[in-house]
């Protein structure tokens, strides 16, 4: 170990604190040590859509939880937009202004031109890649209808979704993956990144390195990097109810808040309408499409009620909040009453087996009732997470509204750019993976050319070191699994499409507790190999946090927009609400009070073309 | 615990060596060979232990008498090379996924030695056939030999 | 406690009686390298319902019971892979079996697919899976350089699309009786991505892979026992592709449809 | 998979038992009476029924190797490997049903 600073300038004083000196490969005191260009953290569509670009460019390393192909962003079924007019006319400017309508007009629009725009490259690249796309009569990759994609500023549904089959995510990500494999794209799998180090350099933060657990072996590895990507997803295990994957328990975000870093628009969560009860996996929009009811316990087409003319093809947030309604005022279905019912059974077998056949067998394997003789148990499901570290266009991290964390980049779910606004639209995620993965790729390449390491402290791993060893020691008497289902559960009833001011204070105060409660948790596992008990409790701290930002956010916005549903303001308010939300970590998160350790802030919405209106459709 | 091997150690595709493919041939083989073997052990079978009294009709007499004729020995040149060289390369596989190191290489040169072995012998067996060996009993050959024509 | 009384009770009163929690006993095949020299199989106990998955009673066990028990999970309905184990003796994805589909009269044997070596529970080192696969070189190869897309019939896509489902969870290749004698046979699922470019149009690199694959540790060792076929939780004729590549390489080339396209010219 | 472990047990009997026939028939070569002698222990119930059984893994092995053969050349063969699997084993019963009658009188007769 040296304490000599690897960069030359900073030799004339010796009062700067330890730097650490090593070889790519080392390992010093136990912990091993790597030096690479560009970490990109996260190996999902965002992640490897940026690792091809820097992988050949630059020395790249990609660290993930998980092995690549077991990313979330292969369970996505529909599709991916791009105004290719491969099928009827359509341009980028009309799926721009979708967008931005689709979002609320919380969209920042430069950033959604340039997904518009970019998409068709990123189609193509795709396809060029290999990716299987459905095809026209003519050869040319076929497009279909989804939500809110319209022709001409909303005259008519337009076919703008490239899709393979229902299995869009998937390819998407076995291409990518492929195309890794191709590059010799240089994974560390199943490497759980836990910090990201910070090293002041002429008085500002810079990150210098991100440091990792290794679940094979329970070792610690610090990855130093000029550029640092971060593709981690989403963080929809917060809700006991989602469409999300075991794994997306926001670590990325985490991360990012526990350094000071702001987020943006935490409180806008997508819920889609139709997850199978208890399940959360997702039931495509496409079965309301075709003639599906909702009825409660009764049998009610309770639709009716709340939207007379448009019934069961009302927007997404708004037959959430309906059926939530149903379900509080005891209207539900089932023994516990706690779900609504999707009725196919008038649409007869051969539509359900020819149009919808992925989720008559969902429903079938899952649930054991068969769509085609049993109405199906339904129950909005949480989905896609709007906000997360904020970027600009070049998919560099914000420090404040518009200060560059330099060498910090994020791209897809975990990110927020904004380009979905306060409500995304379907098919625009694959996109923002794809256009805003690249970019990042690039930029970090582009940087990282120029730029010197900055150097790694002596005691970069002690954080992470001292979070392992602390809990792997800990020998509580409350288990991660029952803390987190309280958690699960909470933010289910109180903070999910319906919220209301007391139902959010509710569920802080719950937060609060579990927070208390976690600092006496049991690990039974202490071994070093594979101990995913010990992961899942450090998952459980992220969850914590992030739960906690999203629900005082949502406090804090008094008002209904997208996918921010107030009862009690239930509204839209571009008097005082137009513009994102920031949260920034400034306390012990352990204090009573979250206003003692949280602290918002507002960025404005940036305007390029199109004036806020009423969202109708 | 299991434990296995790294997966093919360096591989080299067939185009690099460029050597007959064994593998390829010996699954070809394995299915025309089949084929073949069908007609010729059921056409054996069914003379020698459906037609008559089964097993209990053969003994010398009805062997030499078959191979009198150059049809059946032609039949059973071809069932002995085409039934030992298939077993032979099945018994090849079933070494190969069982048998490791030098118990495979043992065991396979031990097959191969007794499939040469006995197609050498065989054919020579066949070849060499005097239906009517010089002192035999007359009740031992068959009916055309001249033992039996005195 | 082995409740098995009330498990027989309620499965003969679906789905009606599903709403009752019912025990049953899971068999875990468990081995915790820092410890054990062999693995040993561990009873427990859960409540589950009818809808249930075999990945929830492992939940349970590891959030409730035991939670050093470990194994692998993501998506937790059917599309990630990580999952794939052996149940009652079958390769199956946890997230993908119900608990009522399996005969809870009796207990539920669970153990790591077999064939790749053993890391603990139900965990196993899946490097030498994913060695075969990278073998076969699973990337598209193509010289041109198209504008937009590279053009591709109906028909010829839908040559390829079955193998396009593969998840990579490994159940085919760890339920070949072929890998488990000594590992070194690609197996089904290095094959099934080899027929995904194989046979796609677009795609120049097939001579290379039929090479890789007519080799000694290739399709010639398939012995058609159809148990990867049967193993595959995308429902992939696996065994179907690795025919089509045998036949591929006995004619010497993939034998592709023509492009069937209704072309007009598109100059004006 | 159960179709392969008989074909494979079979295959590993059958050659087994090829070896053995090969040199007892090249008795022929060197003496009648040897031959005959040889011969003659096939004879006795014992082997009466061990004979069933040759045939028995001949006719299983037999027509799964065709049904094998149908899998890797006909194009849909691996879509009905079951229903070929079941077809076999039905036309192994059928075939066992016309020769085991007979050679179980054979071998009754041989012992009275
Ligand atoms: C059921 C479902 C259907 C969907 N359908 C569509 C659709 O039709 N169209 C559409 O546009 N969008 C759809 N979406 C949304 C879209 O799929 C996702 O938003 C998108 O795939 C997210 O991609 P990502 O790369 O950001 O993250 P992910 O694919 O989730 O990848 C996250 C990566 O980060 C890694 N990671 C996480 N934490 C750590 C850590 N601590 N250390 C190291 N690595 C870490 C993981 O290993 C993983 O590789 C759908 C989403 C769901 C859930
Ligand atoms: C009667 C006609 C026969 C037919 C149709 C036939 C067919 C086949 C076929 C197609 C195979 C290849 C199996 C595969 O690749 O999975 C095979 C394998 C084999 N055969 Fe035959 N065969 C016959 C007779 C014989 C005979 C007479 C012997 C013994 C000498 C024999 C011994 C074997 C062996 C040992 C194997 C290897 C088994 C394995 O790899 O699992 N077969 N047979
Ligand atoms: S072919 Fe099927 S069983 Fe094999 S890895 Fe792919 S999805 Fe899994
Ligand atoms: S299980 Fe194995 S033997 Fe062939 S048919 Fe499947 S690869
Ligand atoms: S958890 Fe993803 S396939 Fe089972």
């Amino acid at each position: 170990m040296s304490t000599e600073s690897p960069s030359k300038k900073s030799t004339a004083k010796a009062v700067e604190p330890e730097y650490l000196e090593f070889e790519d490969g080392a390992v010093i005191d136990g912990v091993h040590y790597h030096r690479h260009d560009v970490v990109i953290v996260g190996a999902g569509g965002a992640g490897m859509r940026a690792a091809i670009e820097a992988g050949p460019k630059a020395n790249t390393a990609v660290i993930t939880k998980l092995y690549p192909t077991r990313s979330h962003t292969g369970a996505a079924q529909g599709g991916m937009a791009a105004a290719l007019a491969n099928v009827e006319e359509d341009n980028w400017e009309w799926h721009t202004f979708d967008t931005v309508k689709g979002g609320d007009y919380l969209v920042d629009q430069d950033a959604a031109e340039i997904l518009a725009k970019e998409a068709i490259d990123a189609i193509y690249d795709l396809e060029n890649m290999g990716l299987p796309f459905n095809r026209t009569p003519e050869g040319k990759i076929d497009q279909r209808r989804f939500g809110g994609h319209t022709r001409d500023h909303g005259k008519a549904p337009v076919r703008r979704a490239c899709y393979a089959a229902d299995r869009t995510g998937h390819m998407i990500l076995q291409t990518l993956f492929q195309n890794c494999v191709k590059l010799g794209v240089n994974f560390f799998n199943e490497y759980y990144a836990l910090d990201i180090v910070m090293t002041k350099v002429k008085g500002k933060d810079r990150p210098s390195a991100v440091v990792a657990y290794e679940l094979a072996t329970g070792e610690i590895h610090v990855f130093q990097a000029k550029s640092i990507i971060f593709a981690t997803g989403g963080f929809g295990k917060i809700y006991k109810t989602t469409s999300n994957a075991h794994t997306l328990t926001g670590d990325g975000v985490g991360i990012i808040w526990r350094k000071g870093l702001p987020l943006e628009d935490m409180e806008f969560f997508q819920f889609h309408p139709t997850g199978l009860a208890g399940l959360g996996i997702l039931l495509t929009e496409g079965a309301r499409g075709e003639g599906a009811i909702l009825r409660n316990a009764s049998g009610e087409r309770f639709m009716e009620r709340y939207a007379p003319t448009i019934k069961d093809l009302a927007p997404r947030d708004i037959i959430s909040r309906c059926m939530v309604q149903e379900v509080a005022e005891g209207r539900g279905a089932g023994p516990l009453k706690d779900y609504v019912l999707l009725d196919c059974t008038h649409l007869g077998a051969e539509v359900l087996e020819t149009k919808l056949p992925d989720i008559t067998e969902f429903a079938r394997t899952y649930l054991g009732v068969d769509p085609v003789v049993e109405p199906v148990p339904v129950m909005p499901t949480a989905h896609y997470a709007m906000g997360g570290i904020p970027t600009n266009i070049k998919a560099e991290v914000l420090s404040d509204n518009d200060t560059v964390v330099p060498g910090l980049y994020a791209a897809g779910e975990c990110a927020c750019v904004s380009v979905h606004g306060s409500n995304r639209l379907g098919t625009n995620s694959l996109l923002d993976i794809n256009v805003f993965g690249k970019r990042a790729g690039n930029y970090a390449v582009e940087y990282a050319k120029t730029a010197e390491f900055v150097p790694v402290p002596v005691n970069a791993a002690s954080f992470v070191q001292g979070l392992v060893e602390e809990l792997r020691d800990s020998n509580g008497t409350e288990r991660i699994g029952a803390l987190r289902k309280e958690l699960q559960e909470q933010m289910d009833l109180n903070a999910q499409v319906f919220r209301t001011d007391e139902s959010l204070a509710k569920v802080t105060e719950t937060i609060h507790t579990l927070r208390g409660r976690y600092k006496n948790v049991s690990i039974q596992d202490k071994g070093r190999r594979f101990n995913t008990d010990l992961l899942e409790a450090i998952e459980l701290g992220f969850l914590l946090d992030l739960a906690e930002v999203v629900v005082y956010s949502a406090r804090n916005r008094q008002e209904s927009r997208g996918g921010h549903q107030r009862d009690d303001y239930p509204t839209r308010d571009d008097a005082h609400y137009m513009k994102h939300t920031m949260a920034y970590l400034t306390g012990d998160p352990h204090s009573a009070d979250a206003s003692d350790h949280i602290s918002l802030d507002w960025k404005p919405v940036v305007i390029t073309n199109y004036q806020p209106m009423e969202r109708k459709y | 615990m299991t434990t296995i091997d790294a997966p093919r150690s360096p591989h080299t595709p067939a185009t690099a060596t460029r050597k007959v493919n064994w593998e390829k041939w010996g699954w070809i083989y394995m299915r025309a060979s089949g084929i073949l073997l069908v007609v010729l052990i059921f056409g054996h079978l069914f003379v020698n232990l459906f037609l008559g009294t089964g097993v209990r009709a053969i003994d010398f007499a009805f062997v030499a008498g078959k191979w009198a004729s150059p049809f059946w020995k032609v039949w059973d040149v071809a069932m002995l090379w085409l039934a030992l060289i298939h077993g032979g390369n099945g018994m090849r596989t079933v070494i190969n996924d069982y048998a490791h190191g030098r118990g495979r290489t043992v065991l396979l040169v031990l097959v191969a030695a007794s499939v040469i072995g006995l197609i050498v012998l065989g054919t020579l067996v066949l070849t060499t056939f005097d239906p009517c060996p010089a002192g035999a009993p007359g009740n031992l050959v068959p009916s055309f030999c001249p033992v039996n024509s005195k | 406690m082995s409740d098995v009384a009330v498990a027989r009770d309620s499965s003969s009163a679906m789905p009606e009686a599903s709403i009752e929690p019912f025990t049953v006993t899971l068999i875990i095949r468990r081995f915790d390298p820092e410890v054990d020299a062999e693995p040993h199989w561990q009873d427990f106990d859960v409540k589950m319902y009818a809808t249930d998955r075999v990945l929830d009673a492992l939940h349970q066990v590891k959030w409730e019971q035991d939670g050093t028990l470990s194994f692998r999970r993501s998506c937790a309905h059917g599309v990630c892979g990580s999952d794939a184990m052996r149940i009652n003796g079958r390769n199956r994805l946890a997230c993908k079996t119900l608990i009522k589909d399996l005969d809870i009269t009796k207990p539920i044997y669970i153990e790591a697919i077999k064939g790749l070596p053993l890391e603990k529970d139900l965990i196993v080192d899946m490097e030498p899976f994913f060695e075969s696969y990278r073998a076969i070189q699973p990337f598209l190869i193509a010289s041109d350089k198209p504008e937009k897309e590279r053009i591709q019939s109906v028909a010829q896509r839908a040559v390829f699309d079955d193998t396009t489902k593969c998840i990579l969870c490994a159940a085919c290749t760890s339920s070949c009786p072929v890998f488990w004698t000594d590992g070194q046979y690609f197996g089904p699922a290095a094959i099934v991505n080899a027929h995904r470019f194989i046979f796609d149009s677009r795609d120049e690199g097939s001579q290379v892979r039929l090479d890789i694959l007519n080799d000694k540790e290739g399709v010639w060792r398939c012995r058609t026992t159809f148990n990867c076929t049967e193993a595959c939780p995308r429902g992939i004729e696996v065994t179907k592709a690795i025919s089509d590549v045998k036949a591929a390489i006995l004619r010497g080339n993939p034998g592709l449809p023509p492009s069937d396209l209704t072309l007009t010219p598109v100059s004006a | 998979m159960w179709s392969w472990v008989l074909h494979r047990i079979t295959g590993v009997a059958i050659f087994f038992f090829l070896l053995v026939h090969v040199l007892d028939t090249s008795l022929v070569r060197i003496t009648p009476e040897g031959y005959n002698a040889v011969i003659n222990t096939y004879k006795t119930p014992i082997l009466g029924l061990g004979e069933l059984a040759l045939v028995a893994a001949i006719g299983f092995h037999a027509l799964n190797g065709i049904r094998i053969i149908l899998i890797d050349f006909w194009s849909v063969g691996t879509r009905h490997q079951k229903l070929l699997f079941w077809i076999v084993i039905a036309l192994w019963i059928v075939l066992l049903a016309g020769f085991a009658p007979r050679q179980i009188i054979n071998i009754i007769a041989e012992m009275s």
